[in-house]
């Protein structure tokens, strides 16, 4: 039994998963539905017949992704594991089901160990359990980590959001299970992110800080669990940090000049909204200076780490295509777009 | 061999002993998790053993092999993250060598079978600063120990512990391939790694069960 | 010169509102646009001929309020002061002129003697130098503070946000000054809030936290301006603290059985999302104990303390103009309603 | 009375003295609100002399009165919160009563001004712990010392500081009543009021330049 409160907003850390969906269910009771003994959340009209469904999930932790892209035009299902762990495969698959309407579904996995084997599991068992055709894509959007035969391969991080609208819009248009696969992956080999933590976050379970950091010391190139980075620097101004990111990302992407882009200055949980409009002004700056137009710019929490102070710089280059995707309608806690 | 009741106390006992050692090293495998991954190691395992506890708890009737399937589709249901999946998949699948009842030749393949699922699944060489390079000396050993030097299961057991401590050792001053602490590259060294001292617990446990 | 750089995604001190304000305008260019040499974000299409204004403004620290708010159905003009300070009368003057669409402006002041001081001396000014007609209300939603001969009378915080939508509404359905001031004025007279901190701010001026807060310990009945609250208690769990906030909100509101409410769990800017739905779901269940009804219930950052950790609870008893308005759509940079 | 030229230089002295003062109390004042508002008191201060300094640079044909008022206008539009309109307002309406040059009387009606500008913008009472309980003895015993006393204008001004400086004291053991530290209700006391130790700053400096 837990005795000493830890300063969160939370009862017993155990059911900080369990009363956070209650919570966004009475939030939101017109536009998702929890699955009966599951943390799996659903659209409200789950399954939408003859339409492909897109499904994600991952550990919890990250708030609003993922069940806050439940919507049209986003996301179908999503599937919420422990703080920081993978949902389990069975409770993946029993969202896959929940969610088909007959025109299969698309998991959205982001590239963690823990994530690919338990989707991968749970689509077999979909799979083996009904008809329902399951197809998947693997976002690989972290730039801080070298893809090379000494790791895993590149992270999936904030790049995510961006192929949940995309997939999601092209399925609410009507796209084939193919298509929506072809779009979802058009995203990931078009975007790359890379992410700073000026603290580290502290989990319910744990109740003090994942990693310890300096006064005067940042971690760059983390991911979004409280991992530490991939690089221990001192302190930059806002400027300076911005300019090692973005400048990783965009040798990453090698955009043509005069392509277009679309981004997000995202928030890892404990950053003041006005800490990240600093960051997307040099930003902004930035691609201007290397000719790059910028078509969308997103500023915001999207994808967090807990109460992690941090941000991270996404870079998606468009085509008409994904423009047309990002520009579908979208209805979502977390996301609206008229 | 012994009849299904011994064998199915047996089973139980090492789980409740596992269960029990999990609940103890909660904070400290969490430690090494937070030290190069995501501080959750500690909290999965007991999560995952807790539940096992229960599940088993009324299964007065199963044998060897059915109690050991339901701990690994519990830890698939319960664990999430790569412990899940990986301890999960392996003791479900080991199972099956057990269903003729346990033997020092049934353990052996238990053994080995459970080594394969955890790198088919997880794709981690020796070497990568997993769990895989403790149960690899471990699996190793025990079946030389019992084939080779034809010793007591018991005997063979503690062999295998030594074997898994050396393991565990090893994953300190390596730089990790896999899992998350891969992503730290060359800062992963000087650290132990969290799944491979899990892997160490259990067996450790193994080892005492069969001391009894 | 600052060259020790303190933990935040800023480069100096002095330069945060005026760097957040570009990086502000670079993210919504269709939405927003700067008053020249002001510290003013306006509507991008504003004057709007022929529409009531409503206008606002604060010290900085609390985004997305103020210009978070600024589109079609919400505000017209939003004022940034420097961090936690109002701004100066002269540039709310210039503010209130600018909007000026011929109808004639609504000045959402928040109960703060800074703020009141400096929006009065901005209206009289604005008056002066143009014939435009200006309206006020003032915000105190503050349940925390007694309002009584012994204080400056209760704080505006985040009730305003309701103020601004309704008001917005009502002067983009065509509605006239006083129409616009009525409705205003119906929200803050049904409208009421209360707020704990479990961290201090730390201002990027000072650097360090603006109160010490004991491991164990947080406050009750903060403003948002990082002045400590008005009770120091024991850390509690979440649940016990959204009883402590709920009550003392529903007791000064005072609603019928059968009410219909509209609720707004807003988080301090340091505070996971997945908290405040843990805060949201206890919120909810004691409503429902109470007989009342929720007809609309939002969760997130609506007005911050920079990097705080907490929460405040706000409760609007509503009526069906109330309803009508706050359903009215609404496209801004923080908030959508479709 | 003396020449314009001299008056100018008199006031111009004194602003850069004042600017200098809280440049040097920022973090001081910035403290004290800390401890009871919102600790932004020094930066306020200091943002609002430094631009002051700046404004009143170039005006080198300026008289007293011109100057005076250049300095509420800057402080109204440079400082924000409750400083800006309260030291800003003041300056500004006040500054009218040294249209006929720095005398005596001219400033004991100066002084009069600035604190029913202060009065009648704030509205808060003297024992509301605010500036207004260190303005207030300031200006009483500056206007008795002149009026009744026939001090010196030096003289008087050291007296004057002594009773800011009581005024100041004095904010220490009450409760607030108005401003932001007036939300803390009881737990205000036993704090000095920001605004307060800044116009005892600002009259010290005054005494100051007039000892030059
Ligand atoms: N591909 C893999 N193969 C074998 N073991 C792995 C692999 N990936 C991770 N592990 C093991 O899993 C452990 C981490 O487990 P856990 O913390 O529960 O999961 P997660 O990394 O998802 O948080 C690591 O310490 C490592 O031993
Ligand atoms: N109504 C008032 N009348 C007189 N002085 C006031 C009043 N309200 C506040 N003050 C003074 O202003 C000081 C605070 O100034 P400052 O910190 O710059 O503004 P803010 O409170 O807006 O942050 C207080 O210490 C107090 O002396
Ligand atoms: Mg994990
Ligand atoms: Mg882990
Ligand atoms: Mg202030
Ligand atoms: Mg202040």
């Amino acid at each position: 039994m837990v005795t000493r409160h830890m300063k969160k907003l939370i009862n017993e850390p155990s059911a900080v998963v369990d009363e956070m969906l209650d919570g966004m269910v009475a939030a939101h009771p017109d536009e998702v539905r929890r699955l009966e003994d599951s943390n799996v959340l659903v659209r409200r009209d789950a399954p939408v017949e003859g339409k492909v469904a897109v499904v994600s999930g991952g550990g919890s932790g990250h708030e609003p992704t993922h069940a806050g892209y439940l919507g049209p035009g986003m996301l179908d299902g999503a599937a919420a594991g422990e703080v920081f762990t993978s949902p389990t495969a069975d409770e993946v698959s029993e969202m896959v089901q929940a969610c088909d309407g007959g025109e299969g579904v698309l998991m959205v996995i982001k590239n963690y160990e823990g994530d690919v084997m338990n989707f991968e599991t749970a689509g077999e068992l979909a799979e083996m359990e009904s008809d329902v055709d399951v197809a998947k894509v693997v976002v690989n959007d972290d730039v801080a980590v070298e893809d090379s035969l000494y790791t895993s391969g590149r992270r999936g991080v904030c790049g995510t959001i961006f192929v949940h609208k995309v997939a999601g819009a092209m399925a609410d248009e009507g796209g084939d299970l193919d298509d929506v696969q072809r779009v979802a992956q058009k995203v990931i080999d078009n975007v790359a992110t890379m992410g700073t933590a000026l603290t580290s976050c502290i989990t319910p379970e744990k109740g003090e800080p994942t990693f310890d950091l300096g006064e005067d010391e940042i971690e760059l190139g983390i991911g979004i669990h409280g991992e530490p980075g991939v690089e221990r620097v001192e302190m930059m101004s806002a400027d300076e940090i911005t300019e090692r990111l973005t400048e990783n990302v965009l040798d990453d992407l090698d955009p043509d000049e005069g392509a277009e882009v679309a981004t997000i200055v995202n928030g890892m949980g404990g950053t003041p909204l006005s800490e990240l409009y600093i960051v997307n002004r040099k930003l902004q700056s930035m691609l201007d200076d290397r000719g790059l137009e910028t078509w969308d710019a997103w500023v915001g929490d999207y994808m967090t780490s807990l109460d992690m102070q941090g941000c991270s710089v996404t870079v998606l280059v468009l085509d008409d295509e994904l423009k047309e995707l990002l520009a579908h309608p979208v209805e979502t806690p977390a996301l609206t777009v008229t | 061999m012994a009849d299904t009741a011994t064998e199915r106390e047996a089973v139980r006992s090492a789980i409740e002993r596992v269960a029990a050692r999990m609940e103890e090293e909660k904070e400290y495998l969490t430690d090494l998790d937070s030290a190069i991954g995501d501080a959750d190691h500690g909290a999965n395992m007991d999560r995952g053993f807790q539940a096992v506890l229960e599940k088993t708890d009324g299964m007065d009737d199963a044998d060897a092999a059915e109690l050991v399937k339901t701990v690994g589709v519990t830890l698939i249901s319960e664990v999430g993250g790569a412990a899940g999946p990986l301890y999960g998949g392996s003791f479900m699948s080991a199972s099956a060598e057990l269903g003729d009842g346990i033997t020092a030749e049934s353990t052996v393949a238990f053994a080995e079978a459970f080594l394969d699922k955890v790198q088919d699944r997880g794709d981690a060489p020796v070497g990568a600063k997993t769990m895989v390079d403790a149960l690899t000396p471990a699996v190793h050993t025990y079946k030389k120990s019992i084939e080779e030097d034809d010793l007591e299961p018991v005997e063979a057991l503690t062999k295998a512990v030594d074997a898994c401590q050396r393991g565990v050792n090893f994953t300190t001053p390596i730089r990790a391939k896999k899992g998350r602490a891969s992503y730290l590259g060359w800062r992963s060294v000087g650290h132990q790694d969290p799944g491979a001292t899990s892997t160490l617990c259990i067996v450790e446990e193994l080892q005492e069960t069969a001391v009894e």
